[in-house]
């Protein structure tokens, strides 16, 4: 075996930057976990979802948050679902504990993560963001997977003025291009 | 009335009172040799050339609106014979030196202009792609010309070479390709068409074939029923409708193009310019605007209208590689309806109903076409057998394996 | 010059004065003025020329419609063709010039052509410009194009920048004048999300050029208030220097949004921003547009509509004129005569068409009831009018009014066709709205200030509680409807001189005749037979009058004449705002593989394969062009072992208990028995039969396989796969998710890839006995990174494909280049990945490219005869499977020396280059660094079986004709003992 | 245009790809006698009606499903919308 240590390089290097009324962060430390629903296995994911993760199996667009409080599992689709994860839980471990009530693939290398937030984040977002973000109809815990500047996005509200962003990783400079180039052009140094 | 400078002198000295209507207004007689069924480009044209070439007489060209008011009058107005397939190539080829001699032909001026039209590559692939279809091009006798980037350069200063997100790797002119006043060509047709007995009909929708054992004798109209010994349908983006009123399902989905043109400009651009990888074509008409347009909408309508992500792809495009445009507005879009085929390429044939014949599927390129279109169709419907240039566009080839898919995409119109 | 028209009053702050320039001449106005009224307060009349004509050109309107005063704006890369003095606000420092003229202004060369006008009538250019043939490109069409079009483009990149984004709302107000207002109060009280939108930069519409009183307020000061209440709502979001421009399916509206035309300097901020609005609901407020009557000579400057007299009067304190004359044929033009009046300017006389009582009487003022204008002088600007009775008046303003049309354009978007309402002689929005749009105040027909408060009062509240909100109580706002009497009165027959109707492109009442007199009678035929209404006023203020003349001429009604089609956009869009940000290297997005650091690092250059940017070849010092570089990749894989990110091959994760079963059928060979921690070649076709993807499909784990495709076909295969999936066999059970973007992939080929692979492993046997050809396995690397690792080749070498998680891919090349240091192992980039396929006769893109059969390729024995598959029932039609078909063959030049083109054709020897001779063509070649010469892979008919034939390869367009010789595909080991190894 | 996604809610149809006619869900049996002529009608013929038109949309920037969108050709009014998949099921494709 040779002598040499890989290294993780995060796809921004770490991106932060404070634009004053609104900052963005490359989140690095997030694990993403996708889940396929069996076919007319909903029930026995739903009772591992809840055994294993402690987490109630969310509805199609809409997501839930585990018990402990730092996994959120988003229903994607039909039968699939994505488990953002920031409590440090492997791949491997998580996938255990479905055992194999769902079919499981890590997707922590797949997106890149942005942090957007600020009071400003919500007028950046709507030069980019086709869905409707008002908090009215997207509150907390609202996400919608969609389009943004031609990129496949994931855009989910956290708190009011604080949006996670996932977009696909090969694509991290643009995206985080689009973003910065949303903040400069709404005025923002 | 022949039109000429002359004419238009002496007709200025008195008040141009004496021009006469360009095509007569007659009541449809109760029978004829053939009908055709749609007054566009297409249908004029086989009138005229069935008329002219073929001797053919007693011919009725029905318009359910006015003529000319499909395609032929929503283009972009571009002419080339720039195709890939064997099946096409020729007769695009044969097309384009029939609109080299048209305006003496008909003795209307739709103001050919061979102003070349250029298409451009940005990697080698894209280019080894284009020289297959120029070698293509120079097999059937027509001209291509291969350009550097450097020589794009000297030529088209304006275009995006340094800071494009596809860098001009260079393109594939062809210099006889060009554009051609559209209305001007339909109205020319129908002249013609009419100078030689001809009558247009037009706000005479057809409702109905008469069709006994299966032969076609005639059509119902909102005019009256007209017998006819053979009928003759081209209606672009109408034919599944018209078609389906003889009972045939077609090859065919009908999808909206949409196109644009920007305020009056002085010229700025020399000819037509495709940029293939960012959906975008431009030339400039003689009054001055910008016409430009790219992909379809992509979903079958009939609305002859589009949609706004279609407006800002094109737009984005033609940022992308010439972005001088900026400031150019966009004054008018409208839609054709475009019928679209399953490999993209058309048909001029026969149906298995004697006495019923087709042509279309044009996709969008139906207008550079129309000359040959009409030769072909007007041919077929004389002799019964297909002109020689058009034997390939047969409504059977689907089920024969026979495929004149120029761009590999397979039986999804909307990608074609 | 001074401001010699200024009189009194408006809305425009005269602590500011502003400086600008007009053809290089300085002139002062206000904040708050359009270039229009700080031009006409200036005394200038004169501001541009006709197109055909070349007439002299006056400002006609007060805001978008106008035809006739079109300026230059600003210089430089800034310059801005075509634009509408009468909506450009001044600012300080700004430039226009005037268009469309040879020489000054004043003295336009060209003006000579109107002489010439008996000889220019419609469409003379189609009957002449014929003979000689050549002559049309050579010499008539540059001088038509070179006297058509307005003003010019800079040829410079637009300098400035643009932005799109994405508005949502309950409700759109499109126009924020009375009705827009009223509506959005309404609509604002009741706590739904509004955007009241309005294209002009000081809302309230007609309101600010008129003298009404709201609420017992004036007419403006209501709208202030009304406006600031509207601006504490927070759900109201009011948007001025705003087009709403388009009306799309569904509710979603195209908004133009102006944010830095009325400054001196954009300064790096977006010039307009490209709004797409959806709205659940929209409330059309968008006002009329007065229309003239034609006469004789009616173009002058000077000869105005009368609202637009009005609006310089009261909004801008400017009097076009000393004295001024009114022509109307409705009640409305009256209050022209007596605004002005008001204001002290002298009224010569009002002529009005119609033989009734005079509305009222003013002193100095003449009043001719049942009167006419039938002609006008004046070189450069109206001096005075001639009646029909023969009554010459002085004048240098003559205010026209024909009555006033509603704005139904935004009605007709989506194919909408408005009606005839007889009682206001004018279109009304007709039946078939856009979904959710209602129409309100004047753009609804209701042309009096009561009823259009009253409308958009009464809708708003409607829609509200449509949308399930409550109205909020109050009650509409209040005014009197003022006259409004109107007669259908289109053009004055008695004139014998030129009556203008489409100003700008100078289509007058006997062009509409001659299109009559030869067939052109639709309304659509006259449009482009006469280019009336195609100006860039797309006719706004001309179509109505020119219909209702060829109504005249046909004898059928103006309903059943009809109107030309309203198309997108209502008012024009710059091409840069509707691209916003896409242009430059902003276009489209990038992709970039993994190692692209490493690659930018170690002389990569880079080639666009879609949105990736891929290593084309890696320079080293003292190469002399990349062939070189090439040449070496290749030659030192070959003899030992080169490294090739191959990240951007398309990878899906495929599991579920039917995931075989899944495979097998959209696959053209069999899948169902491929044993776990093997790798299989899978061939896919569309339905019919065409092949268009390959690649190899792993089987990881009992129900879990990973799949890859072609780079290019990455996401289109994956969604055929989920249309198999989930349309055609919605019974199995089988889950695809892409994880092209999740692990980086790296290929390892060559002789001593064994050696190298087994460095990097951690513990795995490498033997051929333990991990043979096609074998793959998920393992560790680097001492615990988790990988996956595939034997499997595309050089046709002994070769690996290793995938580690993306973040180490970086890291992952640097590894695998220092582990491979001893065996001198290169990295090799796309040329010399291309080069070893092309010698190991492998299709790619150039051979996949859509039209080929897995026949065509030389891949027959990979479609099973024993099942199903996508694709296979198609297949098997006659011409796809013929004799006669082409084959995939290799082929190299006779002259070994010389370089082979792809793209070149196929001609038998000693026979005519024609279409019909044509055999096939070349798709790739390449310089085969191991064979010392040029090789290529081509489709020729039959083939397979004319190895060492010798043809043309017919290639005029690049490189020219030379002697190839036909041979089998796989030029180097095509045994496979290698890859076996 | 909107699609109203029937798991999602109104999205832009910008985030969809369009395949055409819905009867595509209607693979023929490629073990019948006729299955040549089954698999030309089925791959070329199209209806193609001015009016409803029942029709494929993949949501290709969102989640993948593909949907079979009911809409009038001729005013783009969308009348109905369901997920692909359980129009083949109820056509029962799942044997």
């Amino acid at each position: 075996m040779a002598e040499f240590n890989l290294r993780a390089e995060p796809f921004l290097g770490g991106f932060s930057h404070d634009y004053g009324g609104a900052m963005v962060e490359e989140v690095t430390d997030l694990s993403l976990i996708s889940i396929a629903q069996p076919l007319n296995g909903r029930a026995a994911l739903a009772k591992a979802v809840q055994s294993g993760l402690g987490c109630t199996l969310p509805a199609p667009g809409s997501s839930a948050v585990a018990e402990n409080g730092d996994l959120r599992l988003l229903c994607l689709g039909m039968d699939s679902f994505l488990v953002i994860n920031s409590g440090g839980m492997s791949y491997d471990r998580l996938a255990a504990k479905l055992d194999g009530a769902g079919y499981t693939t890590d997707q922590s290398d797949n997106w890149v993560a942005l942090e957007l937030s600020g009071t400003l984040a919500y007028a950046i977002l709507e030069r980019l963001c086709p869905i409707d973000l008002h908090p009215d109809v997207f509150p907390i815990g609202a996400f919608a997977r969609t389009s943004i500047e031609h990129l496949n996005s994931i855009v989910l509200r956290q708190r009011e003025d604080r949006f996670l962003l996932l977009c696909a990783s090969s694509s991290a400079t643009s995206f985080l291009h689009a973003l910065t180039g949303s903040a400069v052009l709404i005025g923002l140094k | 009335m022949r039109y000429s400078a002359l004419k238009v002198f002496t007709q200025g000295l008195t008040g141009n009172k004496g021009w006469k209507p360009v095509w007569r207004e007659p009541d449809p007689k109760p029978q004829y040799n053939v009908i055709i069924i749609g007054g566009g480009g297409h249908g004029l044209a086989t009138a005229y050339y069935l008329a002219k070439e073929f001797g053919i007489q007693s011919i009725a060209v029905l318009e359910k609106g006015w003529i000319g008011s499909g395609n032929i009058g929503r283009n972009t107005t571009i002419v080339r014979s720039n195709y890939l397939l064997p099946g096409n190539q020729p007769f695009y080829e044969m097309s384009m030196k029939l609109w080299e001699n048209l305006e003496q032909d008909f003795n209307y001026n739709a103001m050919v202009s061979q102003r070349s039209i250029l298409n451009l590559f940005h990697s080698d692939s894209q280019r080894d792609a284009f020289v297959r279809r120029a070698n293509a091009m120079m097999l059937s006798g027509a001209d291509a010309e291969l350009a550097s980037a450097e020589d794009l350069r000297r030529e088209l200063p304006f275009l995006d070479f340094d800071n494009a997100r596809f860098p001009i790797k260079g393109g594939l002119f062809q210099r006889r390709g060009g554009t051609v006043r559209h209305d001007a060509v339909a109205w020319g047709y129908a002249r013609g068409a009419d100078l030689r007995g001809v009558d247009i009909i037009q706000n005479c929708e057809v409702t109905g074939f008469d069709i006994k054992d299966g032969v076609c004798t005639g059509v119902q109209t909102t005019k009256g029923a007209i017998k006819a010994g053979k009928v003759a349908v081209c209606v672009a983006g109408s034919s599944s409708r018209v078609m389906a009123k003889a009972g045939i399902r077609l090859p065919i989905e009908s999808h909206v193009l949409q196109a644009f043109v920007t305020e009056g400009l002085k010229p700025v651009l020399p000819g037509v310019i495709t940029f293939g990888v960012g959906h975008f074509y431009v030339s400039q008409s003689d009054k001055g605007g910008l016409v430009f347009g790219g992909n379809i909408d992509g979903y079958n309508t009939y609305a002859q209208r589009g949609n706004l992500p279609v407006v800002e792809d094109v737009a984005e495009g033609g940022m992308a590689i010439m972005p001088m445009i900026g400031r150019a507005r966009l004054l008018r879009s409208w839609g054709g309806l475009m019928d679209m085929s399953m490999d993209g390429s058309p048909f001029i044939d026969k149906t298995h109903i004697s006495g019923l014949y087709f042509n279309g599927g044009w996709c969008y390129g139906g207008f550079k076409a129309t000359p040959a279109s009409g030769m072909c169709y007007a041919h077929l419907l004389a002799r019964d057998v297909p002109h020689p240039h058009a034997t390939a566009f047969r409504l059977d080839r689907f089920k024969r394996g026979y495929l004149i898919d120029e761009k590999g995409q397979g039986a999804q119109p909307n990608l074609h | 010059m001074s401001q010699i028209n200024r009189i009194k009053g408006g809305l425009i702050d005269r602590s500011q004065k502003l400086e600008f320039r007009f053809n290089g001449r300085v002139f002062h106005g206000h904040q708050g003025d359009t270039l229009a009224s700080a031009l006409l307060a200036n005394g200038q009349r004169l501001v541009g020329r006709s197109f055909k004509y070349h007439r002299p050109r006056g400002i006609f309107t007060a805001g978008s419609e106008e035809p006739n005063a079109l300026v230059q704006l600003r210089s430089g890369a800034f310059q801005e063709p075509n634009t509408r003095a009468t909506v450009a606000q001044l600012f300080d420092g700004l430039e226009a010039t005037s268009q469309n003229h040879i020489g000054s202004l004043d003295f336009d060369l060209m003006a000579a052509v109107d002489l010439m006008s008996p000889f220019l009538s419609a469409g003379f250019y189609y009957k002449t410009f014929m003979w000689p043939k050549a002559f049309w490109e050579k010499l008539y069409e540059p001088i038509i194009r070179k006297s058509a079009g307005l003003g010019s483009l800079s040829m410079r990149e637009d300098p400035d920048v643009y932005d799109k984004g994405f508005l949502h709302c309950d409700i759109l107000i499109i126009g924020a004048g009375p009705a827009g207002l009223s509506a959005a109060l309404s609509a604002g009280r009741a706590g739904v999300r509004v955007i009241l939108a309005d294209e002009d930069f000081v809302l309230g519409g007609r309101l600010n050029s008129e003298t009404f009183v709201v609420d017992g307020q004036p007419g403006g000061d209501w709208a202030a208030r009304a406006l600031a209440e509207l601006a504490s709502l927070p759900n109201v979001r009011i948007m001025a220097r705003t087009t709403i421009w388009g009306a799309y399916d569904h509710g979603v509206f195209g908004a133009l949004e102006r944010r830095t035309d009325h400054l001196a300097q954009s300064a790096g901020h977006p010039r307009q921003i490209l709004w797409r609005v959806t709205a659940k609901r929209s409330i059309l407020a968008a006002g009329s547009i007065e229309r003239p009557i034609a006469f004789g000579n009616n173009d002058r400057p000077g000869i105005m509509l009368a609202g637009a007299v009005r609006t310089y009067v009261n909004r801008f304190g400017v009097a076009p004129g000393k004295q001024v004359t009114v022509f109307t044929n409705n009640d409305d033009g009256w209050r022209t005569a007596t605004d002005l009046a008001q204001k002290g300017v002298r009224i010569s006389a009002i002529v009005d068409s119609r033989d009734i009582a005079p509305l009222t009487s003013l002193p100095d003022a003449e009043i001719v009831m049942g009167g006419r204008v039938v002609d006008t002088a004046g070189r450069k600007g109206i001096s005075t009018c001639t009646l029909a009775n023969g009554q010459k008046i002085k004048t240098d303003c003559l205010a026209v009014s024909g009555g006033w049309s509603p704005n139904v354009h935004l009605t007709c978007h989506q194919r909408g066709r408005p009606e005839w309402q007889s009682d206001i002689a004018a279109f009304v929005p007709g039946q078939n709205l856009p979904a959710n749009m209602a129409v309100v105040g004047t753009a609804n027909g209701l042309l009096t200030l009561g009823e259009a408060l009253r409308s958009g009062h009464q809708i708003a509240e409607g829609t509200v509680s449509d949308l399930g909100f409550t109205a909020a109580r109050h009650s509409a706002p209040v005014a009197d409807n003022e006259a409004s009497g109107v007669s259908a009165f289109w053009y004055v027959g008695e004139s014998r001189k030129r009556a203008w109707l489409d100003f700008q492109n100078d289509v007058t009442v006997k062009d509409v005749k001659l299109a009559y007199a030869e067939g052109f009678r639709s309304v659509e035929h006259l449009k482009r037979y006469t280019t009336l209404g195609m100006a860039t006023d797309q006719g706004k203020t001309a179509n109505i009058p020119a219909l209702a003349i060829m109504a005249e001429c046909t004898g059928k009604t103006i309903p059943e004449t009809g109107t030309t089609i309203f198309r997108p956009p209502y008012t024009p869009v710059p091409i840069g705002a509707l691209a916003g940000r896409s242009r430059g290297k902003d276009f489209r997005p990038y992709r970039l593989t993994p190692s692209h650091k490493w690659a930018k690092q170690n002389g990569a250059s880079f080639v666009e394969v879609g949105n990736w940017l891929r290593a084309q070849w890696y320079a080293r010092a003292g190469e002399k062009g990349w062939r070189n570089s090439v040449d070496r990749e290749v030659t030192m894989t070959r003899n030992s072992v080169g490294i090739c990110d191959v990240t951007t091959l398309g990878k899906i994760d495929i599991q579920g208990r039917d995931a075989a079963q899944f495979l097998n059928r959209v696959y053209t060979n069999a899948f169902l028995k491929l044993p776990v921690g093997r790798v299989r070649y899978g061939l896919m076709l569309r339905e019919d039969g065409i092949a268009y993807d390959d690649g190899t499909t792993a089987r990881l784990g009992e129900n879990h396989y990973v799949m890859t495709t072609t780079t290019a076909n990455a996401g289109l295969v994956f969604q055929r796969l989920e249309f198999a999936r989930q349309c055609l066999f919605p019974g199995l059970d089988v889950h695809l998710i892409s994880v092209t973007d999740g692990w980086a992939q790296f290929a390892i080929a060559g002789p001593n890839s064994r050696k190298l692979v087994q460095k990097v492993v951690d513990g795995l046997d490498m033997s051929n006995e333990a991990f043979p050809f096609m074998a793959c396995a998920e393992t560790t690397v680097f001492g615990g990174t988790k990988a996956r690792l595939f034997r499997i080749s595309f050089s046709g070498e002994m070769a690996y494909e290793i995938a580690v998680p993306a973040r180490l891919g970086n890291s992952m090349m640097q590894g695998l280049m220092e582990a491979g240091a001893k065996f001198d192992a290169v990295a090799y980039g796309t040329e010399a990945l291309g080069v070893m396929r092309i010698e190991k006769g492998h299709a790619a893109g150039n051979e996949l490219n859509g039209q080929t059969t897995a026949l065509d390729l030389g891949l027959g024995g990979f479609m099973s005869k024993k099942k199903d598959y996508i694709g296979k029932t198609l297949s098997e039609r006659a011409e796809l499977t013929h004799e006669d078909a082409m084959r995939l063959v290799g082929f190299r030049p006779v002259e070994r020396s010389k370089p082979l083109v792809a793209g070149a054709h196929f001609i038998a020897q000693g026979q005519e280059a024609n279409t019909e001779n044509d055999e096939g063509w070349m798709s790739s070649v390449a310089f085969s660094p191991t064979l010392g010469h040029s090789i290529g892979l081509g489709f020729i008919r039959r083939g397979h079986v004319r190895m060492g034939e010798v043809v043309t390869a017919y290639s005029p367009a690049r490189g020219g004709n030379i002697a190839v010789e036909i041979v089998s595909p796989h030029f180097i080991d095509p045994e496979g003992g290698r890859q076996r190894g | 245009m909107i699609i109203d996604h029937p798991l999602l809610g109104p999205r832009d149809a910008a985030e969809f790809t369009y395949l055409g006619d819905a009867t595509l869900i209607n693979r023929p049996d490629p073990a019948a006698p006729d299955a040549a002529d089954g698999f030309y009608e089925y791959l070329y013929l199209r209806d193609n009606p001015a009016g409803e038109h029942n029709e494929l949309w993949y949501h290709e920037q969102g989640d993948r499903a593909w949907l079979v969108v009911s809409r009038n050709t001729l005013t783009h009014e969308i009348t109905k919308v369901e997920l692909a998949r359980d129009v083949a099921l109820r056509l029962g494709r799942d044997r």
